[in-house]
């Protein structure tokens, strides 16, 4: 029963095929997020449509290369599904409440409206060790997509 | 071995799995505890946890020091523990036995102690340390923070593809420069046993100080630090049936009473003055502030248990173990064997790696998780020796490891748990 | 304090022994234990024993890096014992609680890796550390070494007749070339309790880093480590009504961050490869290897029991046996007390000379033997201190210390019990 | 009782009036040896009558400034009522006897032909954290003999 709350059919349906995997050209940054506790890495890519836009930008892809366990893989796809469209605003909101769902050991179900697919990784927050695989890819798309509009900004003030 | 003992128990496993109150209870649904984690901690049996109970309850003090009856019972229990471990390891001194938290602080200590030393002992520029790739984090990083300290060299030895150290260059990374050898005995992520004598040899031709990490042999198997002929020694109580939070370094005096304090305070000191001090003999040199008191009693417990079961017996009994695993294990659709797949020199850990078709390798996360519905408790990631997964290109591994208690149904357990991943997974 | 206070104890005093079963015991021939020795450690309550052995004997595995079940309970209790303990002093980020081996390894941690750091906190020629000369040993040597270690100076601020801080140069000592000020919060060996916020202020002023060794205070009274505004704060479990082997460091988030770590090994790490490697964020950077596990899950027992009875209500209570001990002894004949007479910022240790007619004083190994005779246990010596016993010129003094379990009737006991050492070796 | 053992009225004699106290001039060697435990201490000298006659030598006198317990400075007392007048070999083999005494944790009684009055400290050995305090004066004598003795052989090899 524990043990299905986590391994949803949905995350192991993302986990044997997972969405936008791979990594693609046209990018404004990239980052290497590791987990040292397991051995989980990714390369994640972010490109916005346009980074003087800040948190308006829209984002148009999100690659990225990853190895790790059924739960990062699952929740890398499922965050390439959520976010790819929205605008970085849009995106933060929604990484705002996959962060709420990770911490609430079990307690909280997700709003399936802002969530998605992801809601099935409710069952994962009962599981400390397993949080950090689900937050893996959402800390890299966070910190690449802060390096992206960073790296415009400052290319305006050299300008 | 013969076809006798792989039949007969060295040791009466139903009787010692008695006094390990924790194997009595369930985890999850109702299953049985199948613990084969215990590389990384192991399981503490009655009399260990009740002679530290014993000790609180009943003759509890701060040692040394005091004229009271309770101080001197304290101290007497403190120092019988020191003599228990002297025994147990055939140190030729008791004061040879010095007393740490666990094994990384008695590693950071060894490092430390030789990067402040002066001449002979010291590190210093154009000077080399040798370690090697299959090492614990906790005896990498303190070389590598010693090293950088005194602009000397850390060097190391690679692996076979079979999991073994490879020796085939050791006259060139052993070579005049060098100064300390550090080595692990048995590999806690390959199970390897690794061939001493001669890495010893070497080292202490060229004048090296070998350092050996034996916490991973001290728990299962005989061992004589005379016999290995090392300087220094470190093994950890939680391995061994102890309790956490105490660790063992044993030194040889010569070297012990020439090398410099390492951590100051209470107890270490000769004569304090405000402008400098003077510090105590060994072993209370190094040992500083109020020390792990029950935990040494605890140690000296678990020490006693040991002993008693019978060191030789206790590796036979691992020996009969690790060569059930691993031909059971062997014989696992899509399990890879991480290390020496024979059982002779392999200490008492397994780790491997599971693939299943049309998905390809588990992840070893998911591996033990589904084990642990089953209450099988093993452990995943890279235990601490990332080096050898680099070296493997293996992100990480599954890890059965095995102690007294560990019987022949257990393993059992494991392979049919293996099976229910697979299933679970499988495409 | 009002009369009623001194005539309601604070806490039930009588229901609190009931939970130490080692007060239950007899010394000697049937003497029941007068123990007045815990300053040196403290007894432990059933609740601190028995959270250790049901760790143990149902929980017991090695913390984080888990997936099984016992993996995550051992973590959330330790992880849990640190929450604990940042309530108990109020630490702004759990993760600036530290967990080493005991107090002398915390202040070890703190003087070697400011040692090792580079600006602006880093000790170099010309920089000056600043300590007191009432220290324990344990806070003067680690300072010793590391000055010497840096060519760095070490002065100190000197004590008045009456066995406090001399403050009436503290501008002088505390320089400008000052980087780190670290002073004792209550003197083990004479009881007194240090001004801090003065010292915190003029230290902060030249921009010094101030450290506080709160193990005899974090026992007796409420400890607010914002109120305190030190920098780092270090104490110790045994002496807490917690188990030896564990020690805690509280310091600031920004320093931990940026200071270089301690020891080397499991857990500290990030990223290991063999040519170096990154380091975990706090608390992790600072506990390497396998930490006193079952030795937190006490000391969160020992806090719980604290809290439960009141930091406020310890210190009344300690309060007012210092006041009724100082009016008692005070009485004695020939007994002189070393340090502060007053009970007012007065720890829970007395230290004082006894002397009787036609021999002198009675050396203080002889008084404590003749009151271990009698089932009273005291410490004799120099008490980890001897700065202070050379600045009052004597060789060592007899000490009484107490904890929540201590009664007026056993302050009886030990007037009575010098009145008999006193005729034991009167001419 | 047991407290009785260790403090026979001998001992609390020697302490109340110790013999041979305070230091005289005329010495082969002067040391000082401290318990760092109790802060016991002493500064012990002593005077050969001929160093060239080594362990044949005899001890004209032992004088000494100490500090400490009634143990401490009993044993002092005793100490130089034992070997002053006697040659370096039989002040070392009285010394090899009470060293025995000390260490034999209330078992053994003491030869009362060889140590005297020092039988007496057969209590103390049953009182691990006094022994030292017993010991410290016969340390310190065995320290200040083998001193002037070789101070001796060293001017004789100079000359
Ligand atoms: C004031 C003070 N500081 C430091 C220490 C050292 O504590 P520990 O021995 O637990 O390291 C003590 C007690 O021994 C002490 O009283
Ligand atoms: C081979 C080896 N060395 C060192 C250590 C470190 O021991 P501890 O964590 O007790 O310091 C371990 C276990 O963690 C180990 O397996």
């Amino acid at each position: 029963m524990k043990l299905e709350s986590m391994y949803q059919e949905i995350i192991l349906d993302h986990y044997r095929s997972p969405h936008h995997k791979g990594l693609r050209d046209g990018f404004g940054a990239e980052v290497h997020h590791i987990n040292p506790t397991c051995g989980d890495e990714v390369t994640l890519r972010v490109h916005l449509d346009d980074e003087s836009q800040g948190e308006q930008a829209i984002i148009k892809d999100v690659s990225y290369e990853s190895q790790g366990c059924s739960i990062s893989q699952a929740s890398a796809s499922v965050l390439t599904d959520l976010v790819i469209g929205k605008n970085v605003a849009e995106a933060f909101a929604v990484h705002e409440a996959f962060l709420e769902l990770m911490q609430s050991k079990g307690e909280a179900q997700g709003d399936e409206d802002v969530l998605e697919d992801a809601v099935a990784f409710a069952g994962v927050s009962k599981f400390p060790a397993r949080v950090k695989c689900a937050l893996l890819s959402w800390m890299a798309l966070k910190d690449a997509t802060a390096q992206a509009l960073a790296r415009s900004t400052q290319k305006e003030t050299e300008q | 071995m013969t076809a006798e003992l792989t039949r007969t128990a060295a040791i009466d496993v139903e009787r010692v799995r008695k006094d390990f109150p924790i194997l009595e209870r369930t985890v999850g649904e109702g299953r049985p505890l199948v613990y084969l984690d215990s590389a990384a901690s192991s399981q503490k049996p009655r009399q260990v946890i009740e002679a530290m109970s014993d000790y609180y309850a009943h003759h509890h003090s701060n040692v040394h020091r005091g004229v009271h009856a309770l101080a001197e019972e304290a101290t007497a229990l403190y120092e019988g523990a020191r003599d228990k471990v002297a025994a147990f390891i055939n140190a030729p001194d008791r004061n040879e036995v010095i007393f740490t938290k666990n094994s990384s602080e008695a590693l950071n200590l060894v490092a430390s102690v030789l990067g402040w030393a002066g001449e002979p002992y010291g590190l210093g520029p154009g000077d080399r340390v040798v370690i090697t790739q299959m090492e614990h984090h906790s005896n990498i990083v303190p070389w590598q923070l010693t090293t950088q300290r005194t602009g000397s060299e850390l060097a190391w030895l690679g692996l076979t593809d079979d999991g073994r150290l490879d020796l085939s260059n050791l006259d060139e990374v052993v070579n005049e420069h060098t100064k300390v050898v550090s080595v692990v005995h048995v590999s806690n992520i390959l199970g390897t046993v690794n061939p001493l004598e001669v890495i010893v040899r070497r080292a202490h031709d060229v004048g090296a100080v070998v350092v050996v990490d034996a916490s991973q042999s001290a728990p299962h198997l005989p061992l004589d630090v005379q016999t290995l002929g090392a300087d220094f020694v470190a093994f950890t109580g939680h391995k061994m049936l102890g309790p956490t939070g105490i660790g063992v370094l044993w030194g040889r005096a010569e070297l012990l009473n020439e090398l410099p304090p390492f951590l100051g305070g209470g107890e270490m000191v000769g004569v304090v003055n405000m402008e400098g001090s003077t510090y105590a003999p060994i072993p209370h040199k190094y040992e500083a502030g109020t020390m792990p008191i029950a935990e040494a009693v605890g140690l000296g417990a678990a020490v006693d248990y040991l002993t008693a079961l019978g060191m030789d017996n206790v590796a036979r009994h691992e020996h009969e173990i690790v060569s059930y695993a691993l031909e059971r294990l062997g014989a696992v659709d899509g399990l890879r064997i991480i290390g020496p797949t024979e059982p002779e020199q392999h200490g008492a850990a397994i780790s491997f790696i599971l693939s299943v078709e049309g998905l390809g390798e588990i992840h070893p996360h998911d591996v033990g998780q589904v084990l642990d519905e089953q209450g099988i408790a093993v452990r995943v990631g890279q235990h601490c020796a990332r080096p050898v997964c680099v070296r493997y290109g293996i992100p990480a591994t599954t890890r059965a490891s095995f102690s007294v208690y560990t019987t022949r149904a257990e393993i059992d357990a494991l392979v049919d748990g293996l099976e229910h991943v697979k299933r679970f997974f499988g495409a």
